[in-house]
């Protein structure tokens, strides 16, 4: 880096948001009385003052252009005072206290291909991760997975067709960055990592790959007289911990590196506590451009669910309602030995009880 | 259509792909296809206007993904000066193949809490980012960051100083203090029930060096809601969440209720409140709706059906959770409440607040092994332990049930 | 009173005492107050009464533990002729002191299913225990068995085979078969969905071998209840529990559902019946009782509530959980689901049972650990590998909820 | 054992029970419509061919002297057709298909000193273990802590005062023979075990004692040039599986083994799921002959119950109601940081959620 420097670093931290409020948000602050949801995609937010603000929210593709941006940015100063926010979920909104730029702002968001909606009962847009685009231990793609899901289920973020909020995750790797979901798509391996044993002899510390291993299953070896180590195929649960730590070692595969639907996951502590997600399928094709058969998946879980599920009733807590055994029916979705938990605290979940549906 | 107007077909195509910058992707394409906004076009278009060869090296190595559906990043140490992290270095491993991919680093950016932005601020940082990088952002990252993803490693010093210059400073990566998430609370939302945006700020302000210096035994991530309602996901996604809730009783205009009543029918106010209420507090008494504040667990959910009619109470503050994590080796983690009950109004609070997280991750630091988070630690070392090591009192409130087994050792 | 007097007391007292068998016990004296029947007026009745110096020395060992709290039991092997168990050894470990403490072995007895009895035979057995024993019996123990408490070495051969001839058999001990327990069931129980007693009769029966002989891991418990009330404890108190339930609707008498309605009023049908089923499968509808049998768990409460009005459906038969126990080293488990729903109706159903239990105690004995419960070997090897081994079908009714994490190992 | 035998043992497992039946039981045997519960202590129940059956229970003091097996003959014998049942619980039943003889035979009970009871929404007698009379392990007695209870909830056991059933247990030991229940009370060790190393270099196989300890805090060591183990102290967690694995073992202690109160336990599938005991409190003095400090917690919490509960109602259901907080609040019971979970499944137990009450 041979660069004159003429800045010397100013560590900051977070950006400043003042600077960044709208105004009538900076007026109003802390100072909300209610909010209303006027139609699909629009807020309305009340103030103590009786101020009145509107908020259009549009989904993205979340891997922007500066082009896409600067457009959003034109909007925003236009119909918005100069001002733009983005959801945890992608979503960009604009505020404005005019009640009639709303119908402005929908024009021309939609105009630019950008849906208007996710506000209220309605699928939201996709918690997102990196994929082959740009991580380095993917077994498939993030960006790819959620423009094929929300293709299908376009009108579901436009419209109020759902009991409640459904949130939605992709993950492209077990360790699941995009995080609990009503609806989670997540990579699953089938089988056990392997090792490259010459680029182990070269790089790695050993001791860090095996250390990082959760059952022990990796253990120091020699393969053609050089340290390196080893797979116990047997105690191996096809985590991949070790793939991320160790560059000399892989779990990714074209065949078998499959996907998983889990459900029922919710962070917010309405009405039931967060919980975590179960999972319902598994063993799904990765299978790009378009991955069929997860969208099929989701189009059965969101059908049961929109036929079933009560206002404020989130997909989790239908399940709750009307037992696992009716989910798998209503869905044709099959339950297998091995969605039973193997794992730490899998005792906790067995049913330890004669409460049983038929 | 006979085979003649085939290949005239093809020969056509091939020719307007002859204008075009980028080499065929034929995987991708269809991914333009269907009403949802399509990455790839926005991608293709940027890459055709810039004719940055970062854009086609990578628009290259994605379909060889789509292809092979293997991915070829691979990560590496790329730094700006002074700071151990903060950008994600990519290179590809085939380079032989696909040359143009050679280095596709990202800066993770810190925007303002709850993701607020003036056009002016945007603008600035696109046109930085076209100049030095490739002219993708991701917004955002799911901790929050700024993502701008795609430049050489040559450029990093330079485009760093220059969005640095414009207010902005990089985020966590590695074993460090991440970037925090925030609700748009108090800047919008009825609900919140202290100032998110600014705890946010003055938290990460204050563990700035731990940031872009990583030095704990793994990440550590806060994450901060307004309420109960959790828009920022903290209880399964944040090592620290701070949830905003009440400790008196829920506001109630009675005109309001009323009115809501009248609008949607007492069938409703059964169906959809009282027997929604997790803990039955809602009783209706002679046609009125009557909350046992005492049994209220502030789960927000009446208030969230009737938001003109309810709010929540007077005296507000935080309740501090602690250990949540996603997945990756012991499963599935939620933050355990620590404390039920935080007052943050004036700015001692806040010191009060940072003290007590600066005690909570020493702890971790100090008993935690390498690469484990503190929920982990917890865990594994007991959550009295952790109790008495940070100087919490113990609460009920911490536990969904006491014990059912004799085996701990009593201290008398 | 003076001080004369008192001396008096004290003098009239020590007389008393010397017309009496027992020593003084003065702190197990205070269990005689009180309205409670008092185990220590009935020891010392019998005591008095048949002057059996081990009664004594019984006395002065509990009256010496109460003084220093601590116990003076030793166990060992005392065993009949052919058995490996069944007889629990006692002796006094401080037999300077109390001499008359030196033996006091029990026999475990298994009593009829349901802990029936002719007085008849019980008077056959109080003689004969009376006869070589002490003439103390508990009634019953917490595994079901009739205890005879108090023998010596030299008579338990003889004594062991006039009840024997009587008709009466030993029961478990040590890691082997144990002596099960069942319900009152269809003996006088109108929830009854098959019969305890003779389920209880032929399983046992058929590990009369297992019971006598200990050969297994440990120990292992079967418990049987006609329906989910499960009034034998089972869940947590046996290896495998047999809990009676129906697989059709409850079957409903609508007259005396009107009755009850009529008797017990509206308000108590909704707050006592409906708003306590679990999974809110009842609701009214014009006035009447609507149950939602797809939706009903089979938990019992409504049945509970009305008795004349509802009763189980008519295709009954039992579920079979597995792996219960209580708290020692791991914590207390909970048995598990592992065969929704068997019929249990003829013979055969109950062969098919036996070799069901047969298969599944043939697989803990292999894949368990010594001292290992089932519970824990399912717990430490996997539930899917027990369904496997045994060769049940999983079920999603076995988990209160399919798995969080996606540690396992694939198939295909 | 040099006795004459005359007799070829029969293993013959159960008692056969076809003769231990009432005649009025045998024949509606499966029959059975339902039952009323007339008043405290007695059960009717009616058949399908209309017969009618009554059942008189009352508590016994389950170590029972032949004298009083014989006397509860003597009254089956005149009222109740020659036979006689006991429950899972201790209780002694009589069946009579004659209503007059209810009352008399309720005569003939309380006039031999047993209570009439136990049946309906009350507290029933009390599941019962070994204790000093006869156990090896024992560190209280179960018998007398039984009777001290009993005494004070001797109205309790003959009158419908609770909501609904109240099952107790108490166990001499940590092992708890007497089970979960909505109250049980359970000896607490406080100190680690003390190994007597004489014994051990006798009598021990050293393997044994130390792999019965679940967290491996007993390791082998040679005291005075003699094979013996020691138990690490920072380890231990006084859980007493090597007392009754070892003879060298001992862990009971006049002071320091202590009494603790568990609630909530609940084995009924009644609406709510099988449920195990939670801790409220501990470090209550083993105090013979009558433990008033056990009864004073045991008084609290059913007085509380009483007052708050519903019908039908555990008392573990209602804490899940009315929330721990509150329990601890009415009960004047302190919650302690050692009743936060610790063990193998702690993590399950804590509150992953913002709800709280205030
Ligand atoms: C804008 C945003 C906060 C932000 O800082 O960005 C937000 C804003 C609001 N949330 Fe939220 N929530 C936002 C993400 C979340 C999330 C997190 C997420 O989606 O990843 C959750 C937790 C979801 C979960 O449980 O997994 C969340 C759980 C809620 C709930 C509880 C819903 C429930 O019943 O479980 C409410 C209550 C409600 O719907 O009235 C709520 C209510 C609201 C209200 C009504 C609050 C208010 O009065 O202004 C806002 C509009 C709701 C709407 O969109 O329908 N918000 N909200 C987020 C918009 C996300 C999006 O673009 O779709
Ligand atoms: C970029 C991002 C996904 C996205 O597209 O949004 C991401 C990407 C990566 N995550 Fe993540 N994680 C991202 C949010 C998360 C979240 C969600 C959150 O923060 O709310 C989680 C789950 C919550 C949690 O913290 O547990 C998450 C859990 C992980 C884990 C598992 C940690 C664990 O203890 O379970 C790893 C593995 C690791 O740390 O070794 C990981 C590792 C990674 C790495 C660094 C993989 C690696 O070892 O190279 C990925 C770099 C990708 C890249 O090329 O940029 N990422 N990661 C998110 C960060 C962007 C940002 O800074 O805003
Ligand atoms: C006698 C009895 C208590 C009573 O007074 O009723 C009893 C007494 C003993 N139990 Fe028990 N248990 C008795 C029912 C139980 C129960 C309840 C049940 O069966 O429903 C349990 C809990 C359920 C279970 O099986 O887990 C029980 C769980 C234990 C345990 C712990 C086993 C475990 O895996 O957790 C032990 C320890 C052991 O086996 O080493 C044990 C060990 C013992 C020993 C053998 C202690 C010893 O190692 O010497 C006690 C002998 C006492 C004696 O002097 O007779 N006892 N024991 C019960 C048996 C009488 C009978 O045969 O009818
Ligand atoms: C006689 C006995 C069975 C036996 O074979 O010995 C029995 C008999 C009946 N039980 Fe039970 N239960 C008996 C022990 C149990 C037990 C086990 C125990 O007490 O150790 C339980 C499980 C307790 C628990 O959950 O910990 C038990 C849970 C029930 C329930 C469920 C109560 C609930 O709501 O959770 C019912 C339903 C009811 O009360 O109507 C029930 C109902 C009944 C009925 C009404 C059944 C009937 O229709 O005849 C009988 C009279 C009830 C009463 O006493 O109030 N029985 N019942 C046992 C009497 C014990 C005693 O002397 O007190
Ligand atoms: S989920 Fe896995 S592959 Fe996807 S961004 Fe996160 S770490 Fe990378
Ligand atoms: S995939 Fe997981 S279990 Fe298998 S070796 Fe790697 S770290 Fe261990
Ligand atoms: S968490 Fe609460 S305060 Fe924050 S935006 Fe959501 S509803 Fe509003
Ligand atoms: S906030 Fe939740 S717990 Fe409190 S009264 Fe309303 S619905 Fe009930
Ligand atoms: S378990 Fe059911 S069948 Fe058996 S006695 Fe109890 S209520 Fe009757
Ligand atoms: S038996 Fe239980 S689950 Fe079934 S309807 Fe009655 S109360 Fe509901
Ligand atoms: S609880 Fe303990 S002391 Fe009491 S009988 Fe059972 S093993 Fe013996
Ligand atoms: S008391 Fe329990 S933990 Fe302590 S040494 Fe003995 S077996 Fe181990």
């Amino acid at each position: 880096m041979n660069v004159k420097r003429t800045w010397k670093t100013v560590e900051s931290g977070p950006r400043d948001y003042q600077e960044a409020l709208h105004p009538v948000v900076k007026k109003n602050y802390g100072k909300w009385k209610y909010h209303e949801l006027p139609k699909p995609g629009i807020l309305k937010h009340v103030a103590e003052s009786g101020d009145t603000l509107f908020t259009v929210r549009a989904g993205t593709p979340r891997q922007d252009s500066v082009d896409l941006i600067r457009r959003l940015c034109d909007i925003a100063d236009k119909y918005a005072d100069g001002y733009l926010r983005f959801t945890v979920r992608n979503n960009v909104e604009f505020m404005t206290p005019d009640e009639e730029n709303v119908e402005l702002m929908v024009k021309e968001l939609e105009a630019i291909g950008l849906p208007v909606g996710g506000v209220g009962p309605c699928v939201s847009s996709v918690a997102h991760t990196q994929g082959w685009l740009h991580c380095d231990i993917p077994a498939t793609d993030g960006s790819g997975v959620v423009k094929s899901i929300m293709d299908s289920l376009y009108d579901d973020f436009k419209n109020w067709q759902m009991p409640s909020k459904v949130r939605l995750s992709t993950s492209c790797c077990a360790i699941n960055c995009g995080g609990q979901a009503d609806i989670a798509i997540v990579v699953k391996h089938t089988r056990p990592p392997r090792v490259n044993h010459e680029i182990i002899a070269n790089t790695c510390e050993l001791p860090k790959a095996v250390a990082c291993c959760p059952v022990a299953a990796i253990r120091p070896t020699v393969v053609n007289n050089k340290q390196s180590v080893m797979v116990d195929h047997k105690k191996c649960m096809y985590c991949g911990a070790c793939f991320g730590a160790c560059p000399a070692i892989e779990i990714n595969h074209p065949e078998h590196s499959k996907i998983g639907v889990w459900v029922g996951g919710k962070n917010s502590n309405a009405r039931s506590k967060p919980s975590l997600g179960s999972l319902v399928a598994h063993n799904l094709p990765n299978n790009p451009p378009r991955w069929p058969e997860v969208n099929e998946v989701i189009r059965k879980i969101l059908t049961a669910f929109k036929k079933e599920g009560r206002p404020w009733e989130r997909l989790g807590e239908w399940i709750d309602r009307v037992g696992w055994k009716h989910f798998f029916e209503e869905t044709d979705l099959i339950f297998e030995k091995d969605m039973i938990d193997s794992y730490r605290h899998a005792r906790t979940t067995f049913n330890q009880s004669a409460h049983v549906r038929f | 259509m006979d085979e003649i107007d085939m290949d005239n077909e093809d020969e056509k195509k091939s020719s307007d792909q002859d204008k075009k910058f980028l080499n065929p992707t034929p995987m991708l394409d269809e991914l333009e296809e269907g009403p949802w906004p399509s990455f790839i076009t926005g991608i293709k278009e940027l890459a055709e206007r810039t004719k940055k060869p970062m854009l086609r090296g990578v628009m290259d190595q994605l379909e060889y993904s789509y292809q092979t559906r293997m991915g070829y990043w691979k990560g590496g140490l790329v730094m700006v000066r002074g700071y151990g992290s903060g950008v994600i270095s990519r290179r590809t491993m085939i380079k032989d193949k696909i040359p143009e991919a050679a280095e596709f680093h990202t800066f993770r950016v810190q925007p303002a809490p709850a993701l607020h932005y003036s056009t002016k601020m945007l603008r600035d940082l696109c046109d930085t980012w076209e100049k030095y990088g490739s002219g993708l952002i991701t917004l955002h990252g799911q901790t929050g960051d700024i993502m701008l993803q795609g430049i050489e490693e040559s450029k990093i010093q330079e485009c760093f100083d220059a969005i640095n210059q414009a207010g902005w400073d990089l985020g966590g990566a590695g074993p460090a203090m991440r970037t925090g998430v925030s609700c748009v609370g108090p800047a919008r939302c009825e609900n919140a029930c202290y100032d998110t945006l600014k705890l946010h700020y003055r938290v990460l302000k204050y563990f700035t060096e731990d940031v872009h210096r990583p030095q704990y035994l793994y990440k550590f991530k806060f994450k901060f809601s307004g309420c109960p309602n959790d828009c920022s996901n903290s209880i399964f996604r944040s090592d620290l969440a701070v949830i905003g809730l009440w400790r008196d009783s829920i506001q109630m205009d009675s005109t309001e209720v009323l009115d809501w009543i009248e609008k949607n029918g007492t069938d409703s106010l059964v169906n959809n409140v009282i027997n929604r209420c997790p803990t039955r507090a809602i009783s209706l008494e002679h046609g009125e709706m009557v909350i046992d504040n005492k049994n209220c667990v502030r789960c927000m959910h009446c208030l969230n059906v009737m938001p003109r009619a309810l709010s929540p109470g007077r005296e507000r503050g935080v309740t501090v959770l602690v250990g949540g994590k996603n997945i990756l080796k012991v499963g599935a983690m939620g933050c355990t409440m620590v404390v039920p009950f935080f007052k943050m109004d004036a700015d001692e609070d806040v010191d009060k607040f940072i003290e007590l997280c600066e005690s909570i991750i020493d702890w971790w630091n100090d008993n935690g092994f390498e690469k484990e988070r503190i929920g982990e630690t917890i865990e594994r070392v007991g959550l009295k332990q952790f109790l008495t090591g940070v100087g919490l009192e113990a609460s009920v409130d911490m536990v969904a049930k006491p014990r059912s087994n004799p085996y701990y050792k009593s201290k008398y």
